[in-house]
């Protein structure tokens, strides 16, 4: 789901640009309102968020997929602006670093990978948990945010022919399917199940990590 | 002497150009243990790796019970279970090896997949008993103490039953009784008949060893570990035993005396040098 | 191979690992891109992707990588590896996705090639203009980028967003995790080996899938334990909740110079592309 | 003599619920190096967190140069810039501490908080050309052996001119040669007028120290390193030398011999009772 450079024309590069810069701005504060104790945590799992991106995961075609971890990170830390500055810096990581996602292309890719997938994942595990329970909740919110996140990206493909044209040259009625079913029956079902034994193990596991924020901030200054 | 490893001429790059080992040749035989010393940086893990199957060899062959080692015979199915089943690595660090839920899951791994289920079940519960960690079985890997991790990583690998042990540094980071009862296993390998391949640079432990390889990137010691103070230690930043040190020291002042390797071997070797005059 | 997972997976590790610290070997050498101040030498390798983006012909396109070429001879880097670096993937990625392109069906136009007659399925040479257009423009903008991470270590990369107005606690965050991701590289290297040493049948996708969550889960306690100590050892050595950061580097007349001829240069190229000079 | 630590009392319960220290109570003097022994999960590093004012009592009191450590006193920026430039924690685990970029940057990490610019880089520069680590001043703490870490995790706090100085195992998995370094350092400091706590299970590293205390949750000897061996030293699970294993062993046969605790020692001591007829 990285887009590189040259798949996006200027506008669209620019725009994606504008909109993130004040959801950046609002994440920072939030960040800053956290525990500085959360600082060096919110580090260590951005490299986590960096490392499950390279978990490819078999899929029946014989190719793989991976999963992005926003979802993730949202459940487990009980807040997505964190989840977006950790999935931002990974993706800054990733154009500069290592040539994976383009760096004009980083405002499109932050806002799908860093906004959408954590937001819409968190809020329908959050809407889900006292339904089904929070390992299945996490699973769906896991597919459903990265399969949103990826038609905004097929959207995004899309409108190019329209408004830029020379940029990628499919038109919706081909990219929003292509990246919507690829998603759907391969990185989509990876996520969902990793995601779900994730918080799964994490609970069985340290159950303490999962109390509220005011009892873990208590237990380690206590 | 059945040979179990043949390792040939064998060199081994890191992806980013630097030398790992160069040209390594040993042997290993049934019912031997081995230990394969050297300093940080040596190449010791690579070559236990290799031994492994899991990175292969830049240049040189490695055999297996007379079988060359290749990708493609671990591609091959049913020779794939054979080798995994016959050869267990103990990994460094226990970490690595427990991420199963709890303990009883991880020692069930392989087992589950070799065996019937019930024969898995019979052979995970009765590896925990020969351990004496049955009581561990519903505990989370996670908050175990560094000794019952390493106990548990080495269940993980006795509950296939395999004839050949390779442990790498098994006793780093241990407290000194879990130390000693890990020395007490290595020696009860032997004893069942097993091979046992350890990788070290702790010359206590290598004391417990038939032969030894001396490792910097090359074969530079082959034979047994009381011929090796004749090497310069300390340039191999080996960890040489007290007792060790302490005769050698002696030795530089001027005495003739031997060089025991273990605190028994010096206790009986003090007692008949000693003079009486200081027995009670 | 045994599995897929996990095969695939060390794959990635090593070649990622190896890259990033391979490529760190030539921000030490001599070289033009090497001498420059960070700032100044980022931001005009983003101008130059930043006008790559907006040229749409071929011949801009060529031009703007040949001067990538050329920075990349003047910082003395091996062309070999930086051709390799540039092209494999990316840009071969691109231009399968533009093959489609080049039929008559996505792109009508003058016929270049004609496959089949009834009904018509044709190769124009608009289609073909367009997919070299949209490959070229890719492998370009990756040429400007992978520079930067060639030529600058990458802990100056950071203190130069710093000093470009990225806030501090992102910094900090940034740098953390690229220092740990090289630690727990390691740790998942091993856990890798260690399933695949006791991994006696090949795993099923599904059981594939359990193991990688169980390893992902372990991964997460780890990382979050680390993450207390960190806090605590910087806890221990005076943090106070933001860190403080020195800027060594100055900016001289050659970076100006830089600077300057960078802006010129991509706006006579834009220019030139669009038809106004 | 001036004393430093005075810990009163001290209990501490983790998160949990159990117990990790129980009514602790040790004194600290200026200039003195001290070493609190036990075995794993003795409570030694928690300790250390209280003394270093990371984590507080559950209950008990603990003052330093007479101050009560308080939560409320370290939210202080005055005292807690005094406190942390006073005392210095060098972690068991290097990677935690090593979290910057570069060498240069870690080791000005703590300089830049407490002095002007000017200062933080001269002090740095300063701190790398003593512990002879200069040149790596430009390297990624990834790319360091673990010795090499061990040494900038030391110079990070040495940065600062610490006046006391905790070490968690400072010895642990390093090689021999590290190893000695390190156990250098710790007499330099204490020759330049420092205070040293030193926490491990290490008995020959603990021969250092002016004075020990044992932990097992409660403090269960205090006195010097050499009348330790009147303890069940096996139940502790400490890392006894093997020199005074050695010289255990012929007290038990019989001999009436002194338990040395180092090999110079016991090499002084056999040359002096050991018969002439060995000597060539």
């Amino acid at each position: 789901m990285h887009i590189p450079d040259g798949y996006l024309g200027p506008i669209t590069c620019a725009f994606f640009y504008l909109i993130m810069i004040p959801i950046w701005y609002k994440g920072i504060k939030e960040l800053k309102k956290l525990d500085p104790r959360k600082l060096p945590l919110l580090g260590v799992l951005t490299a986590f968020a960096f490392l499950v991106m390279m978990f490819n995961l078999p899929v029946p075609d014989g190719t793989t997929a991976h999963m992005v971890g926003g979802t993730l990170i949202a459940i487990l830390m009980d807040n997505p602006w964190v989840a977006t500055i950790a999935i931002s810096i990974v993706l800054v990581i990733q154009a500069i670093f290592f040539g994976d996602g383009g760096i004009t292309c980083i405002g499109a890719n932050c806002f799908n990978m860093g906004v959408v997938l954590p937001f819409v994942g968190y809020y329908v595990y959050k809407f889900l948990r006292n339904k089904v329970g929070e390992v299945i909740a996490s699973g769906i919110g896991a597919y459903v945010g990265i399969v949103t996140a990826a038609i905004c990206a097929g959207f995004e493909f899309g409108l190019q022919p329209f408004i830029e044209p020379g940029y990628c040259p499919y038109p919706f009625t081909v990219s929003v399917p292509a990246m919507a079913i690829a998603h759907l029956l391969t990185a989509g079902p990876a996520a969902a199940v990793v995601t779900a034994i994730v918080v799964w193990y994490v609970r069985k596991v340290r159950p303490d990590l999962f109390t509220s924020k005011e009892q873990q901030v208590s237990g380690v200054n206590a | 002497m059945k040979e179990i490893y043949k390792v040939v001429d064998v060199s081994y790059k890191y992806p980013n150009g630097s030398t790992a080992l160069e040209d390594v040749n040993l042997n290993i035989y049934k019912n031997e243990i081995v230990a394969i010393l050297g300093p940080n940086g040596a190449g010791k893990t690579t070559l236990l790796k290799i031994m492994n199957g899991l990175v292969f060899p830049s240049s040189g062959e490695i055999y297996f019970e007379g079988k060359k080692l290749t990708d493609e015979i671990l591609r091959n199915k049913e020779l794939m279970k054979e080798f995994r089943r016959k050869v267990g690595f103990v990994f460094q660090n226990p970490d690595v090896m427990l991420f199963n839920p709890t303990v009883w899951e991880e020692v069930a791994f392989s087992p589950l997949h070799l065996y019937s289920k019930e024969k898995a079940i019979e052979k995970t519960d009765e590896t925990l008993k020969n351990m004496k960690i049955y009581h561990l079985k519903d505990r989370h890997p996670y908050n175990l103490s560094g000794g019952e991790k390493k106990k548990v990583s080495i269940s993980c690998i006795l509950s296939v039953e395999p004839d050949v042990i390779l442990m790498d540094e098994p006793t780093s980071a241990l407290d000194p009784k879990s130390r000693l009862e890990v020395m007490d296993l290595i020696r009860s390998f032997k004893d069942s008949g097993k091979t046992v391949v350890i990788v070290t640079h702790d010359l206590n432990l290598a004391c417990l060893a038939d032969r030894c390889y001396v490792l910097n990137k090359k074969v530079i010691f082959d034979g047994k570990v009381k011929d090796l103070f004749s090497l310069n230690l300390d340039e191999l930043n080996l960890d040489v035993p007290d007792v060790s040190k302490l005769f050698l020291k002696l030795k530089e002042r001027g005495y003739d005396v031997d060089i025991p390797t273990t605190i028994d071997e010096a206790v009986d070797y003090l007692s008949k040098i000693m003079p009486q005059k200081n027995k009670k | 191979m045994d599995n897929k997972l996990f095969d695939k997976t060390i794959e990635h590790v090593i070649k990622y690992l190896n890259e990033s610290i391979f490529f760190e070997k030539y921000t030490k050498s001599e070289g033009l891109l090497q001498s420059l101040e960070s700032r100044v030498k980022i931001i005009s390798l983003v101008i130059f992707i930043v006008g790559s983006v907006l040229s749409k012909h071929i011949l801009t396109l060529l031009i703007f990588n040949a001067i990538a070429l050329l920075l990349a001879y003047l910082s003395n880097i091996p062309m070999y590896q930086y051709l390799k670096r540039v092209y494999v993937f990316i840009p071969i990625f691109a231009g399968l996705i533009a093959i489609p392109v080049m039929f008559n069906i996505m792109t009508p136009g003058k016929d270049l090639i004609v496959l089949l007659n009834n009904p018509h399925i044709s190769i124009t040479y608009e289609g073909v203009k367009y997919a070299i257009t949209f490959t070229l423009r890719v492998a370009t903008c990756v040429s400007f980028a992978v520079l930067i991470p060639i030529t600058t270590q990458w802990n100056k990369v950071t203190s130069a967003m710093h000093k470009l107005g990225i806030p501090e606690v992102v910094i900090t965050i940034t740098n953390l995790a690229y220092r740990y991701i090289f630690l727990l590289l390691n740790f998942i290297l091993d856990m890798m080996y260690s399933r695949k040493s006791r991994a006696i049948k090949k795993l099923g996708m599904v059981e594939s899938w359990k193991e990688a969550g169980k390893a992902i889960g372990a991964l997460f306690i780890k990382t979050y334990q680390m993450g207390e100590e960190t806090y605590y050892a910087m806890l221990s050595r005076g943090y106070t909740g933001e860190i403080k950061h020195i800027y060594m580097e100055k900016i001289t007349s050659k970076d100006i110079l830089f600077l300057a001829f960078s802006i010129i240069i991509t706006a006579i190229l834009v220019l030139f592309d669009r038809g106004v000079v």
